[in-house]
C-alpha cells in the first residue's frame, strides 16, 4: 500500500474560538478536519471559556506548507491573548491527493 | 413579614441551599462532576420557559403597559456601563479594558438571577407583571455594546472586528436567542399554547432551578479562587455595585409604574451582573481583559451576593419607597 | 373548526413554533446547540412513553379490533415502497439504489410525526385508538426490508451482508427496540403500572416534545442546503407523495373500522417518511445510495410539511371521508 | 395481599420490566445507548430527592424516635463485613483481597435497591418513616472502612495510602455527597420547602426511576458475563447473603423500633450491595482485588435479585415476624 | 526504561461503523484500541450519520505488520462509500509485548 | 517559523485514576496536560471503572527528560493492578519555552 507522509497540526485552543479556527483552517487550504472536546490546563490559570468546561482538540492533515503557514499565523494570531497550544507531527496517510 | 424574616425565609430555601451545597462540593473536592451538558440543557429549559411564560403574559397585555417600563430599562442599560466605567477607571485605576469588560457585565443583566427573583416573588405569593422578561431581553445586550464601545474609542485598533459582529454575538447567543425564542414562541401560542406545555414547562420550574443552582454552585466556586487575583477593591464593587444599582431600579421601577413584584424584579435585573453574555462577547471583543477580573467579580461576588442577601434586600427597598 | 382555522391552529402550536426556531437558529447561525446526549434521551423518553401508554391500552383492547388495522398498516408498509420506487425510477430516473433508499424512506414512518399527531389529536380533543403506537412498530421495518429486497434484486453483488442483517439492524435498532419495549412493559403492567409513572412519562410528554423539536428544528436547517442537490424532482416528490399516501392512509383507516382520530393518525403514518430506521439500515446496506437524497427529501422536506400543513391536511381528509 | 400476589405485582412493575428491557436490549445486542450524562444525572437526581424528603420528613421527627435504629444501622454496617469476610475467606477460600473486597459491598448499601423499595412501598400503600433516608446514609460508609481495615491488618504494606483517605474518599463521593446534602437542605428549607418542589422532585421520581433502571439494566447486564469468572460460589453467595441478612435486617427494624415499612426498608438496606461508593473505594485503595468478582456478583446477581425476588420476599418476612 | 516501537493506526470514521470497525481490528490482531467521539468535516459534504452528529477516531496501537494489512483493508472496504480516513504513526511504548 | 522538538507523552486509563495522574504528571514537572474522555478495550477485560463506562486520555507535551521520568513512574505504580498504558511520541512545537 502506498502511503505519503504529511503533517498533522493539533490545535487545543478554548471552545470560544472554535468557528474562528475552523474558518482559519480551511482559509489556510485544509481540506478537512476532526474536533474533539477535551478540558485541560496549562499556563492561563483562567479564562472566559473555562467555567464553561471546555477546550477543543482541532486536528488537520495537511502539506508540509499548509502546515507550515498556518502554524505562523496561529502563533501570531491567538497565542499572546487565548488559551491556545498548536504541533505538528508526521503522519502516514493512504491516498494522500485528499488532503492536498 | 419584615426584612429579617424574609432574609431568613431566603436563606433557607432550597434554592439558595443548593447552591452552598454546590459550593461545598467543590471547597470539599467531592467528585460531584454535573456533566456539562445537564448545564446546557437546564439553562435552555429555564430560559424557554421564562420566555414562554413572558410571551403568553404578553399576548394579553396592552402595549402601553410596556413601554415606560421598557424605555426604563434601556436607559439603565446604557447609563450603568458608562457610570460603572468610571467608577472602574478613575477609582480602580484599572486598565482600560479591564474596566470596560467589568462595565459590560455589571451593565448586562443574569438571567439565573432573574429566574431566581421570580420563583422567590412566587413563593411570597408577590405578584409580578407578566411581561418582566421581555424587559430581561431588552437589558442583555445594550450595556455590552455600550460599555465595548467605549474601549473602542479609548484604545483605536487593539480590539478586532467591528462592533457589527459584536452585536451578532450578543443576538445569536444562545442565551438571549432562546429566551426571544421563548417570548414570541408564547406570545403566538398564547395562554392556550402554554397551557398545553405547563407541566412541563411551568410546574417542574422551580425544582428544575434547584438543580441548575446546584451546578452553578460548582462553578461559582471555581472563580473563589479569583477572589485573590481579584483584589479588595473588586470584591466591594461587587457588593457595592448591586446595591446603588438595586436602588436605582427601584427608582426605575417605581417611577415607570411597575408593581411591588415588578418592582423588586427591575432591582434585581439593575443589580445582577451577567455572567453568559457578556463573558463570551468581551473574551471575543477584548481579549486584552483579565477573565478573572469580569468573571472572578460577577461569578464569584456578585452572583451569591444576590441571589443570598440582594434578593431579600431590593425587596425591602421597594417595599420601604413604594410605601413611603 | 373548519380547516383553515385547524392549519392556523396547528401553524401556532408550540410544537410547530419551537421547531420554527431551531430552523431559525441555524440560519442565523446562533450557537444554539442543544446537547446530542439531550437528542437521544427526549427520542427514548417519547417512543418509550407512546409505547407504554399504546401497551397500557393495548391491555384493556381486545384483540379483534386490533387485527383488520394491523393488517392494513403491514399492507400499505409493502406497497409504499413498491409504488415509491417505482415512480423514484421510472419518473425521477433515479439510480436503482438511489431509488430504493427513497423508496425504504418513505414506506417507513416517522415516530416524532407520529407523536405529534397523537399530540395534536388530544389538544383537539379527538379520541385516538389506544392502540395505535403498536401499528406504529408494525409499520417501520416491512417498508425497508422490501426496499432493499428490490435493490439487491436489481443489482447482484452489489450490496454487502444478508437480509438477515438487515432485519437485525431495524429490529434491535434504538427506536423500534424502545417502542416494542415500550409496549411490552406497558402491556404486562396494565393501567395501574402506568398510572404510577404518569406523571414522569404522561402529563410532561407535550412539553418534552416541544423541546424536542426545537432541536428537531435544528437538525431539519441543516439538510436544507441538501435541497439543492435534492433537485425540483425530490423536492416535489417529497410533498406529493406524503399527501397521496396520506389520502390512501385516509381510505385504509377508515376501511379497517378506525374511528376519525384513528384515521387521521394512520394517514399521518402512511404520510410520512423515517428519518431514524431507514438512514441507518440503508447506510449500512446500501452505501452507493446518496445520503443527501434521502435525508434530504426526508427531513428537509417531507416532516416539515407533516408537521406544519401535513397533519391538518390529513384530519381534514379524514373528516371529509368518513363524514361523506 | 399475600406473598405471591406481591412476587406477581413487582414482576410486572414498570420497574423491575424496564430493568428487564435494559438486560434484553444487551443481549441482543441492541443500539439502545443511553447516555453516561443520563445516568449520572438520573442517579443525582434520584439520590437529591430521596434526601430532599428524607430531611423535610427529619425536621418534623422527635430525635428520640431516630436513634435506636440509626445505632441498629452502624452496628449491621460493621458486623455485616466481618461476617461476610469470614465465609468469604472461610468457605469461598477466596484471597484475602478479593474477600476484604466483596465484603465491602455485602455491608454497605445499594442507593437504587432503597429508592426501588420506597418506591414499592408506596406504591403498596405501606407508610414508611420518613427518616429512613438518612439510615441509608449511615450504612453506605462503615461497611467499606472496615473491609479495607481488615484487608490492611491481614496484607500489611499491601495497601497504598491511609484510612484517611479511604473516609475522605467514600464521605465525599457522589453518591453520599448528594444523599446527605439532600437530607441537609431538606432538614433546613423544611415541608414548606419541600412543597414548591414536589412537581420535579417528588411527583416524577417514580417515573425517573423507570428510566434510570432502563439504563441499570444494560449495565447490569454487561456484568452478566463475568457470571462465568466468579464461579458458583458468588452465585450462592450472592443469593444467600441478601436473603441471611435480609432477614437480620428485618429482626434489628422490629426490635429498634421501626413501622413494618420501616423494616422492610431496612431489610432491604441490609440485603443489599453497593455498587457505586464501594467500587470505588476498593478499587483505590485494594486494586488486587479483582472487579469482576466484587462487581459481577453485586451487580450481575445480587441487585437483579433484589429488585425482582427480594423485595417482596424480605416484605413477606417482616409482615410474618412482625404479625408473630 | 526499555520503549518498543509499534505504530499507531488512526481511523476517523462515521459512527454508524464503530462496530464493524471494532470488529475488524480484531480481526487483523489488534490486541486493544481507544475510541473517541469526535465531529469533523471532509470531502464528503453528507452523510447519514452526519445529522445524528459525530465520528468516531479510533485508535489501536499495533506491529508494524498488523498495521499494514489494516490500513489496506480499510482502504479497500471503505474509502470508497463512507467517510473513513486513516492514517499511520510511530509510538514508543513501554512493555510491547502487550500490543502484538 | 522555529519550532522545537519536544515529547507528547499519552496515557490512557481507567476513569477513577485522573486526579492521581495529574498529580504525578504536575509532579514530573508538566507545564500543562489536555483530557478527552474516551473508551477502550485492552488486555483487562473488566475494571471497576468500566461500567462507569470511561477511560481518559492524559496528554502531556514535555521536554525528553521529563518524558522519559514519568513514563518510568507510571510503568512502575499503575501497570500492574490497573487499566493503564502509555507511550510517546516526537512533536514540534512553536513557542517551546512554554513547555518545559
Ligand atoms: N504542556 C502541555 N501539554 C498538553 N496540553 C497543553 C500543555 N500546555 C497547555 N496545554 C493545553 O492547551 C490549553 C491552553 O494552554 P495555556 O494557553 O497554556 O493555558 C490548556 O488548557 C491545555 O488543554
Ligand atoms: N484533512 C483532514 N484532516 C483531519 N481530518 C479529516 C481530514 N479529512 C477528513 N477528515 C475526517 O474524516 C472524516 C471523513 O472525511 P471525508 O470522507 O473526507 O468526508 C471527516 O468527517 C473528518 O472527521
Ligand atoms: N493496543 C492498544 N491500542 C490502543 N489502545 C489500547 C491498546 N491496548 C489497550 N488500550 C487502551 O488502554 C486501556 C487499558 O488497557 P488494558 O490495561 O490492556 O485493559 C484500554 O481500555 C484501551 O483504552
Ligand atoms: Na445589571
Ligand atoms: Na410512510
Ligand atoms: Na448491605
Amino acid at each position: 500500500m502506498k502511503t505519503v507522509i504529511l503533517r498533522r497540526v493539533t490545535v487545543i485552543a478554548e471552545a470560544l474560538l472554535e468557528e474562528r479556527l475552523v474558518r482559519d483552517l480551511r482559509r489556510f487550504g485544509s481540506r478537512g478536519h476532526t474536533i474533539s472536546d477535551v478540558r485541560g490546563q496549562g499556563s492561563r490559570g483562567v479564562r472566559a471559556s473555562e467555567w464553561e468546561g471546555r477546550n477543543v482538540q482541532l486536528e488537520t492533515i495537511v502539506s508540509p506548507q499548509v502546515a507550515q503557514a498556518l502554524l505562523e499565523y496561529l502563533a501570531a494570531t491567538y497565542f499572546e491573548h487565548y488559551a491556545v497550544i498548536a504541533y505538528v507531527q508526521d503522519v502516514e496517510v493512504v491516498r494522500g491527493e485528499k488532503y492536498v | 413579614m419584615d426584612a429579617l424574616e424574609l432574609l431568613q425565609l431566603n436563606l433557607l430555601s432550597p434554592m439558595v441551599l443548593a447552591f452552598v451545597l454546590g459550593v461545598v462540593a467543590v471547597l470539599v473536592r467531592s467528585d460531584l462532576r454535573l456533566p456539562e451538558e445537564l448545564y446546557t440543557v437546564l439553562s435552555i429549559y429555564l430560559l424557554f420557559a421564562i420566555g414562554l411564560k413572558g410571551g403568553a403574559e404578553l399576548s394579553v397585555t396592552p402595549l402601553g403597559e410596556v413601554i415606560l417600563p421598557a424605555l426604563a430599562t434601556v436607559a439603565l442599560g446604557i447609563l450603568f456601563p458608562i457610570l460603572a466605567y468610571g467608577v472602574l477607571r478613575r477609582v480602580g485605576r484599572m486598565s482600560v479594558a479591564d474596566s470596560a469588560a467589568v462595565a459590560a457585565h455589571y451593565g448586562s443583566v443574569s438571567a439565573v438571577t432573574f429566574t431566581a427573583v421570580i420563583t422567590t416573588m412566587a413563593a411570597l405569593r408577590v405578584p409580578v407583571e407578566g411581561f418582566m422578561p421581555a424587559l430581561l431581553a431588552l437589558m442583555e445586550a445594550p450595556a455590552i455594546v455600550v460599555a465595548l464601545t467605549i474601549a473602542r474609542s479609548r484604545m483605536p485598533g487593539a480590539a478586532p472586528g467591528g462592533l457589527g459582529e459584536v452585536w451578532r454575538e450578543i443576538l445569536t447567543g444562545r442565551s438571549l436567542f432562546v429566551l426571544i425564542g421563548g417570548l414570541v414562541v408564547g406570545l403566538l401560542s398564547g395562554k392556550a399554547g402554554l397551557a398545553q406545555v405547563a407541566p412541563f414547562f411551568v410546574e417542574p420550574f422551580r425544582g428544575a432551578l434547584v438543580l441548575f443552582l446546584l451546578e452553578m454552585g460548582t462553578v461559582a466556586a471555581a472563580r473563589i479562587r479569583d477572589l485573590r487575583k481579584v483584589g479588595p477593591f473588586l470584591v466591594a464593587f461587587g457588593i457595592l455595585t448591586p446595591i446603588v444599582f438595586g436602588f436605582v431600579g427601584v427608582v426605575a421601577g417605581t417611577l415607570s409604574g411597575l408593581s411591588l413584584g415588578g418592582t423588586t424584579v427591575m432591582a434585581v435585573m439593575a443589580a445582577s451582573a451577567s455572567y453568559i453574555a457578556a463573558p463570551a462577547a468581551v473574551r471575543i471583543a477584548l481579549p486584552q481583559a483579565n477573565p478573572a477580573y469580569y468573571l472572578g467579580s460577577s461569578l464569584g461576588v456578585t452572583f451569591p451576593f444576590n441571589l443570598s442577601i440582594g434578593i431579600p434586600l431590593y425587596y425591602a427597598m421597594a417595599q420601604a419607597f413604594q410605601g413611603g
